[in-house]
């Protein structure tokens, strides 16, 4: 049991943020250490939703283990169950299709920029703007039905197979997607002008959460939590997979550590994943969406690791097979357990409503930190 | 003509015939109480849903629409279900103080009424120092705020408590001295002397930039003083869940939601009635047919327009921006408000002594 | 020249916030952008995709057949033990014995919808269905029978 | 530095450790005694400078554990697995906290889940589940009747 400190030796204050409460986004347990109002000391109590989803993949099969992870982080949940399939890919040597390679990727992207969006509004909740939630809402209501069209679910798709995707594009998926991307490029000034440009916005970013380079690579940060402190970690341009090689994009660093540069590194992934799916929407290759697979998938017997960038940052499958049909062992590297770690490094020092702004900037899905 | 002026007027003859001047006195106190309370509830209601309106449209959503037509009973609704909830106290609070805390709020609240010209005639006590009287009483709200935040025995309620009392208080000043350069123009503290003053015009026109200036920073210091996002501090709840009032509920929640309301009220009526003449009707100079046309329009309906106005913006700005951290706060009042308004009524005190203003 | 960035500075804090202002405002004034859907009173007009996943069902044909074969292909697919296959034999007129369904048994409560049983499934006999509204007042209402009562299979599916 | 170029350039140090074949990237396998003076090594040697410790795990091999380290360089680029043979009764080993501070919470994951106790470790207590939890979850042998469901 979680022992009751009111207040510590020295007289500082003691208070539990979470697991029930506005800005921890679920159910993340911090127990603070006050003085004042500054922080001395953060430290999380995870596991309120831990459900062991690498034991239960331990008696599942390759096929069938993929939708699990889209309980993981929800969010990027299209991304998560593509690094699964990449995984069995590489141990089972299966060829993707280019066509399959493309409809994941664009997928990829639109996931993205969907978690982008709530997590704007979910920023800007946290820091006391309502409204953005509402206008984050409105586009990424637009992507969820692209999704449903293609998919058939809006968050936790299970569109991936290994070999390829399960279905091939609606008929309407181009259109749409164009139409969306019109409507997009509006909105997105939109955002700027609502909340990036707001002077308490930005009193409120600026200077705050400060993470060193250093620091972020020693914390194991990924994402655009370590891009905001200039580090180089976008796995899409450092280990390419899929067609990211071939597309036309810039990996978005800034330099400032603080909350402001993580928040500019995400907006500005926004129109870099516009343009990735402007570049791609057109040329979507013609053929197969899916290779041929066996029906009964069993991977050689040796350790498969495979990595994709999702909107939080580097997540990585680990199999390790022992030639069966079920892994027998398998470990989920999730951006946001990493990202979480330098919370209390970030966050001391600083106010209790700095530290809701810090985890906003972090991004935390908490499932995705529990697993 | 009917007016409410003519209305009290014949009510109170009509009564002084009848009764002695005493019985005349105590019945009259009591019709105004139960006006006063009538009064809070309709507030209550109106500007709940107004607030939930206007955030719905600026949210790009529809608000609430399915009780009554078009939503407008969904706060009866919300008060029955908020009067049928039980009123807990939790078990380490300081009951007396913890059920005390929300009446001291509406009190003080009601308390500012007193002064407040609701329409030509129209008003409960017009007492010869009803701006100071203002500025005294709705101070005294911050202590039903300590008093809420410490009694509750909870570590957020405290937060907000603390913060609450260093906010109205620094936003005291700035308030005061808005309200100063005011008192400077017409020079006397009397309610309908400042607006029988604005007779040709308002204030907001009449004194150039600096009356401009001053009831912006009155409207920003408000906003503070009301605990209002962007300064809702003192609740905040990505922050501290609900503040200084986390731990209340059913009635004793909704005393603390209805006094915020009417607080929103009382000064958004105090900054009409200073800046923008009260029930004053928009008059401009010697223009004499254009200020008969204005005369037209009953003065209760220039009152409730202009307040009404000023209650939307405050929500507009709470609908927009981000909340301020609490020493950005500080910084905002100690830094810019409080040395710009006193420049500001180093000017005025200027204009009113060369008599600049129209 | 700090009064001038004390004045700059305030100037354009001023004019960030009308900027917000002046968006909010607009979508104030613009009740044609409002996206308010009212859920139950559009169940006419609302259109589910095709491929949207509500929960599994076999399909019949007017004559009451379906295209099971009882080959517990789905129930072996599935990741939650939604699916539990219940098989009888039947005999052909040839007087043979032949493996049949007999109970095809959903657990909607232990589904996820995550199409792999429909993928699966090598005579195209179940689907996702578009419903979306499960709630029921007791669970045990989750658990369902998808081959009809008295429903046998299509002739020449194998 | 590609494969071969890290494997002999690894080689070159005091301890040398051994080699696994056939893995996507190179894979050292270490004695516990010899892991933190190893990992020194690894973080600070030039040329090597593994700073970016991305991935920690613990496996169960019934006999034995591993402690799989997966470690990449942000400077040069390269990336490495070490693993780290256990003793299956005692799992025991010292913590690399202080080199990565990442490892931290992934070794108390690992306390965790698999009962693998992290000598100096500032802080190891359980991280997902209780603090009076019975067993670990991820071993082989857990059986816990209450809260598996088989299916």
């Amino acid at each position: 049991m979680i022992q009751e400190v009111g207040t510590t030796e020295q007289g500082e204050l003691v208070i539990n943020l979470g697991p029930q409460h506005p800005s921890t986004h679920g159910v993340l347990h911090l127990v603070i250490t006050l003085s004042g109002e500054t922080i001395k000391k953060v430290e999380p109590h995870l596991g309120y939703i831990h459900r062991s989803i690498e034991k239960m993949c331990e008696s599942l099969s390759y096929r069938q283990f993929i939708y699990v992870t889209s309980r993981m982080d929800y969010l990027s949940s299209h991304i998560n169950n593509h690094g699964c399939a990449l995984c069995v890919e590489k141990g089972m040597q299966i060829e993707v299709p280019p066509r399959a390679k493309v409809i994941r990727v664009l997928m990829d992207e639109l996931t993205r920029l969907a978690s982008h969006q709530l997590w704007w509004g979910a920023m800007a909740m946290d820091v006391g703007a309502l409204t953005p939630f509402f206008h984050a809402f409105r586009e990424r209501e637009a992507i969820n039905d692209i999704m449903e069209e293609t998919c058939g679910a809006r968050l936790t798709m299970n569109y991936m197979v290994p070999g390829g995707v399960m279905a091939d594009l609606h008929p309407d998926f181009q259109k749409k997607v164009k139409e969306f991307i019109r409507f997009f490029r509006t909105k997105i000034d939109e955002y700027d002008e609502l909340v990036t440009g707001n002077v308490i916005f930005k009193s409120r970013m600026e200077g705050i959460g400060y993470l060193s380079a250093e620091s972020a690579v020693s914390y194991g940060c990924t994402g655009p939590t370590a891009r905001g402190s200039g580090v180089s970690c976008d796995i899409r341009k450092l280990y390419p997979y899929e067609v990211y090689g071939q597309l036309q994009f810039e990996e978005v660093t800034a330099t400032g550590g603080d909350c402001f540069a993580r928040y500019m590194v995400r907006m500005q992934e926004m129109r870099q994943s516009l343009s990735i799916i402007e570049q791609l929407i057109d040329n979507i290759p013609e053929g197969e969406f899916q290779a041929k697979t066996k029906a009964v998938l069993k991977l050689p017997k040796g350790e498969f690791y495979s990595r994709v960038e999702t909107a939080r940052g580097e997540f990585g499958v680990y199999i390790i097979s022992e030639g069966g049909t079920t892994p027998y062992r398998i470990k989920f590297r999730s951006p946001g357990f990493s990202n979480l770690s330098a919370l209390d490094h970030m966050a001391r020092g600083y106010k209790i409503g700095d530290l809701v702004a810090i985890m906003g900037t972090l991004d935390l899905v908490i499932p995705d930190i529990d697993r | 003509m009917l007016s409410i002026e003519n209305i009290t007027h014949s009510i109170d003859a009509w009564l002084n015939s009848m009764f002695h001047p005493t019985v005349v006195l105590l019945v009259e106190s009591l019709i105004v109480g139960i006006c006063a309370i009538s009064l809070f509830a309709v507030l209550g209601l109106v500007l709940v849903l107004m607030e939930r309106k206007v955030s719905a449209y600026m949210q790009i959503r529809l608000g609430p629409n399915r009780v009554g037509p078009g939503g407008t009973l969904q706060t009866v609704a919300d008060t029955l279900k908020l009067a049928m909830k039980e009123g807990l106290t939790p078990d380490g609070a300081d009951k007396f103080l913890f059920n005390l805390a929300p009446f001291v709020v509406i009190i003080v609240a009601m308390l500012i009424l007193a002064p407040v010209a609701f329409a030509k005639g129209t008003q409960i006590w017009d007492l010869n120092i009803g701006v100071l009287y203002i500025s005294a009483v709705s101070s005294l709200s911050v202590i039903g705020i300590l008093m809420a935040g410490w009694a509750s025995n909870n570590k957020y309620s405290l937060l907000g408590a603390m913060r609450s009392g260093a906010q109205i208080v620094s936003y005291e000043l700035s308030a005061g001295i808005s309200v100063i350069s005011i008192v400077v123009l017409t020079g006397s503290l009397r309610i309908q002397d400042i607006i029988a003053s604005q007779q040709d015009g308002w204030w907001l026109f009449k004194g150039h930039i600096p009356a401009l200036l001053s009831f912006v920073i009155f409207i920003i210091a408000v906003t503070a003083e009301t605990n209002r996002a962007p300064f809702d501090l003192a609740e905040a709840e990505s922050e501290l869940t609900a503040g200084f009032h986390t731990e209340y509920s059913g009635m004793k929640f909704a005393l603390f939601f209805l006094a915020e309301y009417v607080n929103i009220f009382i000064v958004c009526a105090i900054a009409a009635t200073l800046y923008l003449g009260g029930w004053m009707p928009l008059h401009i100079g010697h223009w004499t047919g254009f200020n008969q046309v204005m005369d037209y329009i009953p003065s209760s309906l220039w009152f409730m327009g202009k307040t009404f106005f000023l209650i939307f913006v405050i929500m507009w700005f709470r609908w927009t921006f981000p909340r301020l951290r609490i020493d950005q706060l500080l910084n905002l009042e100690w830094k810019y408000l409080l040395p710009i308004s006193m420049v500001n009524l180093l000017l005025m005190t200027l204009i009113a002594i060369e008599g600049w203003h129209f | 020249m700090f009064l001038k960035k004390y004045i700059s500075d305030v100037f354009g804090a001023v004019r960030s916030l009308l900027k917000g202002m002046r968006l909010t405002g607009y979508y104030f004034t613009h009740r044609k952008e409002i996206i308010t859907q009212q859920y139950p009173d559009n169940k006419e007009e609302m259109k589910l995709p095709e491929r949207f996943r509500g929960e599994v069902v076999m399909l019949h044909d007017e004559k009451n057949e379906h295209a099971c074969t009882g080959c517990t292909a789905c129930e072996l697919a599935c990741p939650n033990g939604t699916i539990k296959i219940i098989t009888k034999f039947d005999m052909t007129p040839e007087g043979k014995k032949k493996k049949a369904l007999d109970t095809f048994i959903y657990h909607l409560e232990l589904c996820t919808m995550c199409n792999l049983c429909i993928e699966a499934c090598p005579t195209d006999a179940i689907k996702m269905a578009q419903n979306f509204e499960h709630s029921v007042y007791d669970r045990s209402e989750l658990t369902k029978k998808l081959n009809k009562p008295g429903s046998k299979i299509r002739e020449g599916v194998e | 530095m590609n494969k071969e170029e890290l494997k002999v350039r690894l080689e070159a140090l005091l301890l040398p450790p051994t080699f696994e074949e056939g893995a996507e990237w190179t894979t050292a396998v270490v004695d516990p005694a010899g892991w933190e003076g190893f990992a020194r090594h690894l973080r600070s040697d030039a040329g090597l400078e593994f700073d970016f410790l991305f991935c920690v795990t613990a496996v169960d091999w019934r006999t034995h554990f591993t402690m799989v380290y997966h470690l990449t360089s942000t400077l040069h680029r390269h990336t490495m697995v070490v693993k780290v043979k256990l003793d299956h009764d005692h799992p025991s080993l010292p913590t690399v906290s202080d080199i990565w501070r990442t490892a931290e919470f992934h070794e108390r994951e690992a306390f965790d889940l698999f009962g693998v106790v992290f000598t100096g470790h500032p802080d190891l207590r359980r991280l997902f589940m209780t603090d009076e939890w019975n067993g670990w979850p991820l071993r082989k042998d857990y059986e816990d009747p209450v809260n598996m469901i088989k299916l």
